[in-house]
């Protein structure tokens, strides 16, 4: 490998790739409480790491299904800010012209299969894109994002078995920011170590450090490639945190007294801005990251409030074929 | 002692579920986010401080919450669950309709589920299809399930303690666009009334038009406006659809000869549906054909422009009255 | 090359899985049971054997069946897949209503998913009430869905090679008494045909019955007694629900004046009352009320003597012609 | 102990019990070929055992939730033979009134709640019986039978993670026969160990001799209790083998050679029967095991050929209350 794969530069093009989601998810959130974004906005602040781990290693012809907290996974996966930020506008530019809204959008052109609504829903449709792999001679691998929360949800305990019984290729990712809504999920579970379900299935599971991207990176790559290779499916535990509510207006009364400040050390900016410093790497470069990620999110921004709303007129249309 | 306060639907509804915790001690109450962090949308706040643990949250694992509420209420309790929107019904449907709707009828009365289940639907701005829906017409295919849907802060009150006073399963269909809305005066502590009955909103004789959830709001307004116009329009909001007041909506009917329908779930197999049917097999003359106001037959998409192009509002109502007193 | 066979209803449905795996590579079959052994109904039999992986059988997860099926029809392939009673749809309906159903709408065609599913339901002696419904109402108020109910074997072939080639999800209601019932001839081989259209099984201009599904054979019959009265009774029969043929059966209703739904769904809530609604919102002038013979509000009981006396046969069918014409 | 818990006594009793199942097995059998019964029958036959051990450690008050494969669970629990066939024959005196039939009947009086016609639904309900048991006084436990199919369901696993994490008393009694319907279940599961799954909730977990009444007395007796005392669920996994079709009819294509004959020896009648020999127990007395059972059986059928049909006039009543 290459030190712009391993080194100083990886954890640069890390750094920019999160600032890209953050600053995404704080326009977001600014537009949401200015009022020109409304309804259910769920940010993943601070869970950036996984996304762009995850995504890297990811082939065109892979398949990823996310959560209404998906507007990271979509960034990460190449679905360009100005689509993302038009759909959440309610513009006809918007990757589904605003249809999908914030919580529900698609954009299969960028291998991004949706963000799905319902808890655990997106994992039995994993298991499809997986299957159509099997025949379709691309080798695809289908990546599903869902959190510690859903682990609890049937549609996935049915799809990990499904999964593992036919050796399909599909990488679990279960992002454990340790609430689901307002509840802890420490208190849903017995044994709140979700990795270990994988067992149940035959199948390898593995908690890790989900806010690092080059962890992730490995840990997915591994997983991604195994399950290409025939290995079947794997679980991964991403162990990460919001920094944010549940949803924007989420008064946050679950926290711990101290919990924001402890997240906050942990979280992706702040580590890689650490160790890129410790590597010494100039200043410069680590505000450039910031820099080249703010200058995207605001022309995309720019673009997608210039972009005309979504028509009406067409509303009715592809109901069916 | 009767009482009565300022509250909000959901303060309303928070009221009720208080009430039904104190004077049963067999009532529990419990879902997702319902126990600590007192409902996301505020609606069971404080009912876990006071109640301990007859009140708590639950894994996003609804078919063990429907399923565990049915055999609790076969053994006694009078759980009242909570699926957080109508939608996520859907994968736990068999729950409803394949256990808690067979539970009596099989056993022949020996066996009884007297369960309450609080959710809620409709559309919002910004809600994307797997949030919007309106499915009471599901429940409402289902014998032995029985169905309301609150629409002022009194009835968040009294149909929600009617459903847990009721020994079938009750399905309560909320609003999440009512829940913080105006307070309005809520008379509390007053007799607890059987299931059923409807609420003449208006009274009139140009029309009838039987409406119920949020879009009873739009179609009061659209009477309003109608009477400006010369049209006095009977509205009958129907709170309670199962049972529903048949007599009094065929009564009505057969006295204005006029008949709108208006709900905010999909028209096609939409419950309206229903009331055009019986009104036909009643045999009653009508001055022009009968009209369904509802959402056309597609998903609801996320954007509030493009919703609002197909949900229905007092414009539509109005306009569809208009028609009928055009057309004879 | 079209030939002609003698077939049975279950031997029609296989003969068409067998051509749509022939002629479409990307054709997925599979479901519980459905592989090896060739299904609880034999309907896929042989067909693992010759089509190797693209033919199999699954554990018991429905939410995993469906949904994936739905994944794999988003990536080109065109699963068909097993629900083995309608009533065991209810665990996993999200994954028709939430899922299936929003695919293109939401992606404004871009993705689409077009698969099908294979199910049987309806009422035989000694099944239980979770084993006896008739559920067709919960897809056809879902927008974007598709629905048919094959009544002979001619149907079963073509309607399920309708229902593959559809690019939206259809949902097959096929129905377990008819399976194994006498051969018939069926056509095999010839063009396939686009979704809907209804079948006219019988002309006449005293009423017109509509139906669907295996209460079709007892309408027919029941045709078959009026006409030996002097009734000439127009019997419609709609193997396709969605698209329903609603030109075609208004024009019906407007030459005889006199309408009779007949469906083996619970009548409150059933798609009986769609087709009333749609009668009276078109305006046309009945000699009588129209009336829909349908099971009445009630769960199913397994004994076949208490099933009789609910579930409606050719002579409820009758009646009720024989009263629209007494009444009007 | 005394030598009828413990020794051939409790042998002799088991075999009796194993007979009543048996014998009304085939009785129903018998019926439903000869058209008496109609409709789908699902026999328990060779899988006595399991209600006759498990059975027999219940208290009254307790919760017993079964599949449709349930008249041997019912008889166990005290339901009479009588009242069962009267139900399949769709009698006025069957324990519902033939409203049930032979999948889906019910009979509270006797503390069982209920065959279930939908795999694993009956799990979610067991939850709730167990959870009115917290609040009621009763110290009630909550049994729930289910087959190897079913752990595929995702109700089970919602119901198991539940009962775990709220520390319900329920014991999850899953039947492994080897087949869901026509399909083995090792081709449907990576691990075929059902019981490992247990770990995935932080729950107890074994798999047993599932054709053994004592070995499944000992253990669901042991589960019984811990769960009574506030240990929480158990998962049971007994392994047993139906010796029939899994419906009346069912061509059994799916045997593998031999596969019948090994299972034959297997057998809880066969085992019971060598190991009373072994143990120099009068060959009377055997007989008397089998005499008294068919006593008892016979007599049932003809009491419940005798009752009136059900009365269609009431077919109506109790939608609602
Ligand atoms: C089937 C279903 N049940 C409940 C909900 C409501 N809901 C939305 S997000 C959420 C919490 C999910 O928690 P988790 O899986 O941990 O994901 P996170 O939001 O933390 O990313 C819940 C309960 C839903 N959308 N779908
Ligand atoms: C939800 C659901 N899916 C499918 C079925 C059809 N079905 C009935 S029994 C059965 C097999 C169950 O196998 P298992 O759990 O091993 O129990 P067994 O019959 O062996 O006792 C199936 C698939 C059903 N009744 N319910
Ligand atoms: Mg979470
Ligand atoms: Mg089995």
């Amino acid at each position: 490998m290459t030190e712009s794969e391993t080194g100083t530069g990886a954890m640069l093009r890390d750094l920019r790739d999160v600032w890209r989601i953050r600053l995404l998810e704080e326009k977001v959130r600014d537009l949401r409480l200015g009022g020109d974004i409304v309804g259910s906005v769920h940010l993943c602040i601070g869970q950036e790491a996984g996304p762009v781990g995850a995504c890297s290693v990811l082939e065109p012809a892979d398949a990823l299904f996310a959560t209404y907290r998906g507007h990271g996974w979509a960034l990460a996966r190449g679905v360009p800010a100005a689509a993302i930020l038009a759909e959440l506008l309610g513009r006809a530019t918007g990757v589904n012209g605003g249809r999908g809204g914030s919580a529900h959008f698609t954009a299969p052109e960028y291998g991004f299969h949706g963000e799905n609504s319902i808890v655990g829903a997106g994992a039995p449709l994993a298991l499809g894109a997986a299957l159509a792999g099997r025949f379709d001679g691309t080798g695809r691998v289908a990546l599903c994002v869902f959190g510690d929360g859903a682990m609890n949800q049937g549609a996935v305990h049915e799809s990990m078995n499904f999964a593992a019984a036919f050796d399909l290729p599909v990488v679990f990712v279960c992002e454990n920011n340790e609430y689901s809504e307002l509840t802890p999920i420490r208190d849903m579970v017995r044994n709140d170590v979700l990795a270990d379900r994988a067992r149940a299935y035959g199948m390898l599971g593995e908690r890790i450090d989900g806010n690092d991207p080059a962890v992730v990176r490995d840990r997915v790559g591994d997983a991604v490639q195994s399950a290409r290779e025939g290995g079947g499916p794997v679980l991964l535990e991403l162990m990460t945190a919001r920094l944010v509510g549940h949803y924007i207006g989420d008064a946050e009364q679950y926290r711990q007294p101290g919990e924001l400040e402890r997240l906050a050390e942990n979280e992706p900016v702040t580590r890689l801005q650490a160790a890129l410093r410790a590597a010494a790497v100039p200043e410069s470069d680590i505000a450039a990251a910031h820099d080249d990620a703010a200058h995207e999110i605001e022309a995309a921004a720019r673009e997608a409030a210039a972009a005309p709303l979504a028509d009406a007129e067409a509303v009715r249309r592809h109901v069916h074929a | 002692m009767p009482e009565t306060r300022k509250l909000s639907y959901g303060e309303a509804a928070n009221a009720a579920l208080r009430r039904a915790l104190e004077e049963r001690p067999e009532v529990l109450l419990y879902g997702e986010d319902v126990g600590v962090p007192g409902g996301v949308f505020g609606v069971s706040k404080g009912l876990r401080k006071q109640f301990g643990d007859r009140v708590f949250d639950t894994p996003i694992s609804e078919s063990a919450i429907l399923g565990s509420a049915v055999g609790a209420a076969m053994f006694g309790r009078r759980p009242v669950v909570e699926i957080m929107w109508t939608d996520f019904f859907l994968v736990a449907l068999d729950q409803v309709v394949n256990q808690a709707a067979n539970v009596r009828y099989v056993s022949e009365g020996r066996l009884t589920a007297p369960l309450t289940i609080r959710t809620q639907q409709g559309t919002a701005p910004g809600s994307c299809a797997q949030h919007s829906q309106s499915l009471e017409a599901f429940f409402l295919h289902t014998p032995g399930i029985r169905v309301c849907m609150p629409v002022t802060a009194q009835d968040a009150y009294d149909l929600l303690l009617s459903a847990i006073g009721c020994d079938d399963p009750v399905v309560v269909i909320e609003n999440r666009t009512l829940y913080h809305g105006a307070k309005q005066e809520v008379s509390l502590g007053g007799p607890v009334a059987p299931i059923g009955g409807l609420r003449t909103r208006r009274t009139g004789t140009t029309a009838t038009v039987v409406t119920w959830g949020a879009l009873s709001l739009q179609t009061v307004a659209a009477a309003e406006t109608l009477a400006q116009e010369g049209h006095d329009v009977e509205v009958l909001e129907t709170p309670w659809l199962d049972p529903f007041p048949w007599d009094e909506v065929l009564a009505s009917v057969a006295r204005t000869g006029r008949l709108v329908v208006a709900h905010e779930a999909n028209r096609t197999g939409g419950f309206g549906a229903e009331v055009l049917a019986r009104v036909a097999e009643a045999g009653i003359a009508l001055a022009a054909p009968p009209r369904r106001v509802a959402v056309p037959d597609l998903r609801l998409p996320a954007a509030p422009g493009l919703a609002a192009a197909v949900v229905p509002g007092a414009d539509q109502i109005a306009a569809a009255v208009r028609q009928l007193v055009a057309a004879g």
